[in-house]
């Protein structure tokens, strides 16, 4: 069957219903992850991306294997997305030796190069060069793949963000960059941060096109994302998406929230873009409620098993130490 | 002076607070200072007291919040910036090292840049290589900053308020596992100057030279070290740049023996600027003993926490290195 | 007599005759800098502004003395027309003990701390987040200063530009953003080095106000920036302006100038922002031919006499080597 | 293998112009590298030979153009990083040391950042104070990062081969004042491996480490020295990470006594490094005298010329150095 959904040729209706269970997945790992932290058992920080699960999920979606993404902080859903392993995040996080980097990364450093996943970063916009140099190689290698480059509201007003866009700019290379505006850097709403109404008005000061999207809508960031993917491989260069979005829960381990209404909160959650895609699916006869649960446990059931999996590795041994410092 | 305890933490926002309300130039400037009250919590109650006209919260972006701190600095005001972590030097570096640094020596001595970078620093959070490091010995290395690492609530406070008295860009390192470490601190104001070491505990052989927390790891081991005989002087510089070159000397002089023990990475660490100033030194002909030098491994921070631990040096560490030293006595 | 010249109210017909003069010393003191260094009587490196007198005169007349500038390595036009004193320039060029840093920084480094001139800089949009410090002193003591902050459009592509605008929009800080947009970096050029057609065009990035303006027009350039500094004047924050200027000569001692063709060289030398102004001078009747010549003559004369001056300076005694480092 | 004398900026072009032709993956960027040629002139031709793809012109924007070599580096590519003045480094701090020296280790052993960041330092220029430091200090303070100062033009080209062909981001340090300095150099490539030191005069008298320019005054000074009947063993570390300090324990070990002198500011530098080493190792029960430590003076370089050359250590400090180090001989 053919789904009556206005969607880039690649989504298959198989897809819609994996990309719906992803969602769960992401939702369900850091919902764990929020919980282990809260008792003690994962230690060091983490940032939770609970309410952005669309704009990890969709805009991955519309990639090629061979594509490549350049996360952040804020990177579980990116990682998932990126057809990462739960087994190797969450052991990760507990810092074991079968995590994505042996246990010496943690959640902002996760990456799965072969996956095309550059990695989570620390150093907030310190990832957006390196995705121009990413898509610099596919463009000279004529690899032709595109690097979809995350980062966030408040990374926009680093200079890294503006130095890189404008390289990707005048080299017309294969990158998108994806603005996941959730309002807020860790406390600073993104109204006191800024003068401008949307950060993607920032691409006019680097002649590439800007697009604001609804990041709670699977359907519209596919379709704008696919535009945009579809524009940089075609070698026609940049464009800055900008998916407006919230994230459910503080910004790290210990935040207030003093920065921002619970009714606020509210409104947001009320967007959930797992539900809309739900409805989604639904009302396009792609899903049935009865797949639905089924696809939920199964996230469910897989996080759950991601913890075990964890939970019974081993701690990376002392020896490793001094391990891959150099090549 | 009246004391009481209070935390590390404490400290700093009071000399902060008592600062800032007796010298209305005093502002502070960073990421998430306002109502978060900044990454550890150290300006939490700041806004609601000073108001977000000084306590400035801003954007992600430490070149300009950097270069502004100089150029309000420069034009009469004396800024402190808190900086989230100390690793986000790295986005700073042009407005401290060739700015802030240089601005009174390449304007042949007019303008003063009288700022504060304030910033945590080290490892054993678990926040792995991005967010862990110890990287004062770069700005030790560079002429006009001063470099501040203290190591108690009582030193911290004191050595702040002579931060912020003092005209010059002093990067001011907390530890972020000293944060809550407490201490018998006086409640007024007090000075503590900068480049005068403190004897954190006396001895007679072997000086041992630590910072930051190596400082407590250092006074654990001396405790260990005493039941056994050995009888360990413990100097805390506090401050790297101006260094209290006398005090160290001194107490080789005394004890024949020296390590210096700091949580950076030993190559290229601070320690061997100490370690080399003693070689250089009258102290010279007093060693009975090869210099020892304790520093992190040359690795990112690591996250796994049995990892992170043995990246820097630890209470037994410094223990053997001791034995290590005083085996000829 | 009041001209008819639409201008600022604060420009007078004296003020006028002094700028003509003023704009000369500038050509005349950087041509003799050229002509020294050829000989290799001044070593290191300097940036000539001679093409480029328009906007440092014209922008710098309009401020009131408390006002302050932060300047570039391309700085001796801004440093003349706050005041400069000639004398000092050429002895610090000189490496003299007499020069505005006691012979300690060079060209890149003269600064007039008394004079509102918080520097020139040999970082290439180094100064910008330092504009932005002082004007946040101008707001926070209610000194009801502005700072013009010049650069390059070379800078417009450093990540400080960024970062500093940006601090300054939303903090509404009373600072002018002047970029001398002279076609080139060193040797790349902008129309290369971005995919804008004008560095204005990156206002909208900030949600300030962008102008475009003729950098050898006098007249244009002091109502513009009037107009912006009285924005900032009134606490309404920055405004971008983009001069459109040239530098004739290399961007430094040595350079060919593969990079661009001697037509446009041409073509721009006959924009000459003197001669242009001499001429709306003459027309508007604020100045006869006979003064014009005047004025000229007297600002070559003051530049031989600040190379006599800078001559007969002692060298800085070995003795200062160590001074000044620390306050 | 054919000789001929070409200066150590023809060195630099010929190593990575041999490179290009034959490895598809090599390119670099940089400010001005194209008709330009580069800030000093090195890739002056490149451009023609090899197009604006592979030799591409960027802004002026370090942070963007570092990153930009650190993740084609970690895709595939093999790039070379042209950075004006090494103070610019300041600006790409972020992306060398929190990015491209951690990515390997962070990601748990994959990936690998194969690039090279090559950038001239030093003073001498009149360039004064920020275009004009010896930062290779804190490069060398970063575990991941490799650091290499060439001092001729035989071993820069060397050099340059072994970088282009390491797997680990390499701070490639070329002094502008060695630029036009010649050298008999072998026509076809060469490697010369990184982590080996050059002894550059043999000497029995005392050990006088030295890198970059400082290995010709410390050449000049110990032909001068040799009249008086002092025996200088000059060496040259070559690469700072890895530093070969056999050589260096060697050679102290057969003379007893220890220099070593750098153009960096002495505070912090990496001669505190090298001195701790030897006083930390077993050359250090040869030493007949303490070590010294020469380098530049805690100011930042000043612009007039007199004064600059007396900002960092010349010939005559050098063998004032030696001389007071080997009176007890
Ligand atoms: C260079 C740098 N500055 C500051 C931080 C501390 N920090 C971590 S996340 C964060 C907020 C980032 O905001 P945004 O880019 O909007 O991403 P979000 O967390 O909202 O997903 C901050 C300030 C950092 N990690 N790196
Ligand atoms: C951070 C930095 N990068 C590079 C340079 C080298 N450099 C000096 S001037 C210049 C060109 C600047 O171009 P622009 O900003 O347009 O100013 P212009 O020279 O044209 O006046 C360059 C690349 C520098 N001084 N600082
Ligand atoms: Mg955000
Ligand atoms: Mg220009």
């Amino acid at each position: 069957m053919v789904t009556k959904l206005s969607l880039p040729t690649s989504i298959t209706d198989e897809k819609l219903k994996d990309l719906y269970k992803e969602m769960w997945l992401i939702r369900y790992f850091d919902e764990k992850v929020d919980q282990f932290f809260a008792k003690g058992l994962i230690h060091g920080t983490t940032h939770l991306c609970v309410g952005q699960e669309a704009s990890a999920a969709g805009s991955i979606a519309v990639l090629e294997p061979k594509d490549k993404i350049v996360s952040t902080h804020r990177g579980h859903g990116h990682c998932i997305s990126k057809e990462g392993d739960v087994n190797k995040m969450m052991a990760e996080l507990f810092g074991r030796e079968t995590g994505y980097c042996k246990g010496k990364g943690g959640s902002m450093h996760i990456a799965d190069v072969e996956k095309g996943n550059l990695g989570a970063n620390g150093i907030v916009g310190g990832g957006i060069p390196l995705a121009v140099g990413a898509a610099l190689t596919s463009k000279m290698k004529k690899e032709q793949y595109v690097v979809l480059c995350f980062f966030g509201d408040g990374a926009s007003n680093e200079g890294s963000f503006h130095e890189a866009v404008n390289l990707a700019a005048i080299w017309d290379l294969p990158v998108v960059f994806i603005c996941e505006n959730n309002q807020y850097g860790m406390s600073g709403p993104v109204k006191d941060m800024t003068r401008v109404e949307h950060i993607a008005d920032r691409a006019a000061a680097y002649g590439i096109p800007g697009k604001i999207v609804d990041g709670c809508d699977m359907v519209e960031i596919m379709n704008e994302v696919d535009e945009a993917v579809q524009y940089a491989r075609a070698g026609k260069g940049p464009t800055l998406i900008e998916m407006k979005t919230y994230r459910w829960k503080g910004h790290s381990k210990s935040d207030a929230k003093k920065y921002r209404t619970r009714e606020e909160e509210n409104e947001w959650r009320a967007k959930d873009g797992i539900k809309r895609f739900k409805e989604t699916l639904l009302e396009a006869g792609v899903l049935t409620e009865d797949e639905a649960k089924v696809l939920q446990e199964q996230a469910k059931q897989e996080i759950e098993e991601a913890v075990q999996f964890a939970e019974a590795s081993p701690e990376p041994s002392i020896d490793t130490l001094e391990e891959d410092v150099y090549a | 002076m009246t004391k009481r305890e209070i935390t590390y933490l404490e400290a700093v926002r009071e000399a902060m607070s008592q600062e800032m309300r007796q010298n209305e130039d005093v502002f502070i400037l960073g990421e998430d200072i306002g109502v978060y009250g900044g990454a550890f919590g150290v300006t939490r109650g700041m806004i609601e007291e000073f108001g977000p006209e000084r306590v400035r919260n801003t954007p992600i972006s430490e070149a300009a919040i950097s270069g502004a701190a100089v150029g309000a600095a420069l034009t009469g005001m004396r800024p402190i910036l808190e900086l989230q972590f100390s690793d986000f030097i790295t986005i700073a570096m042009d407005q401290m090292v060739n700015q802030a640094a240089k601005t009174r020596y390449m304007f042949g001595g007019k303008g003063k840049v009288p700022m504060v970078l304030r910033t945590p620093s080290g490892s054993g959070t678990g926040a792995a290589a991005q967010h862990s490091q110890s990287l004062e010995a770069w700005m030790a290395h560079i002429p006009g900053l001063k470099v501040v690492q203290p190591s108690t609530a009582y030193d911290v406070k004191g050595l702040l308020k002579a931060a912020m008295d003092d005209d010059n860009p002093v990067v001011f390192y907390e530890h972020k596992l000293l944060y809550k470490t407490s201490d018998q601190v006086p409640e007024e104001q007090y000075s503590i100057p900068l480049g005068k070491a403190d004897i954190k505990r006396e001895g007679t052989d072997v000086t041992l030279v630590a910072t930051a927390l190596m400082v407590h790891k250092a006074l654990e081991a001396a405790a260990e070290l005493e039941k056994e005989g050995i009888s360990v002087e413990v100097i805390d510089p506090r401050t790297i740049v101006p260094l209290d070159e006398e005090a160290i000397i001194n107490s080789v002089k005394k004890t024949g023996r020296l390590i210096v023990a700091h949580e950076a990475v030993k190559r290229g660490g601070i320690g061997g600027e100490i370690a080399s100033m003693i070689a250089e030194s009258e102290a010279f002909d007093y060693l009975d003993a090869p210099i020892k030098r304790l520093g992190g491994l040359a690795v990112p921070i690591p996250y796994n926490p049995t990892l992170e631990k043995a990246a820097t040096p630890q209470v037994p560490d410094i223990i053997a290195a001791v034995k290590e030293t005083v085996q000829n006595k």
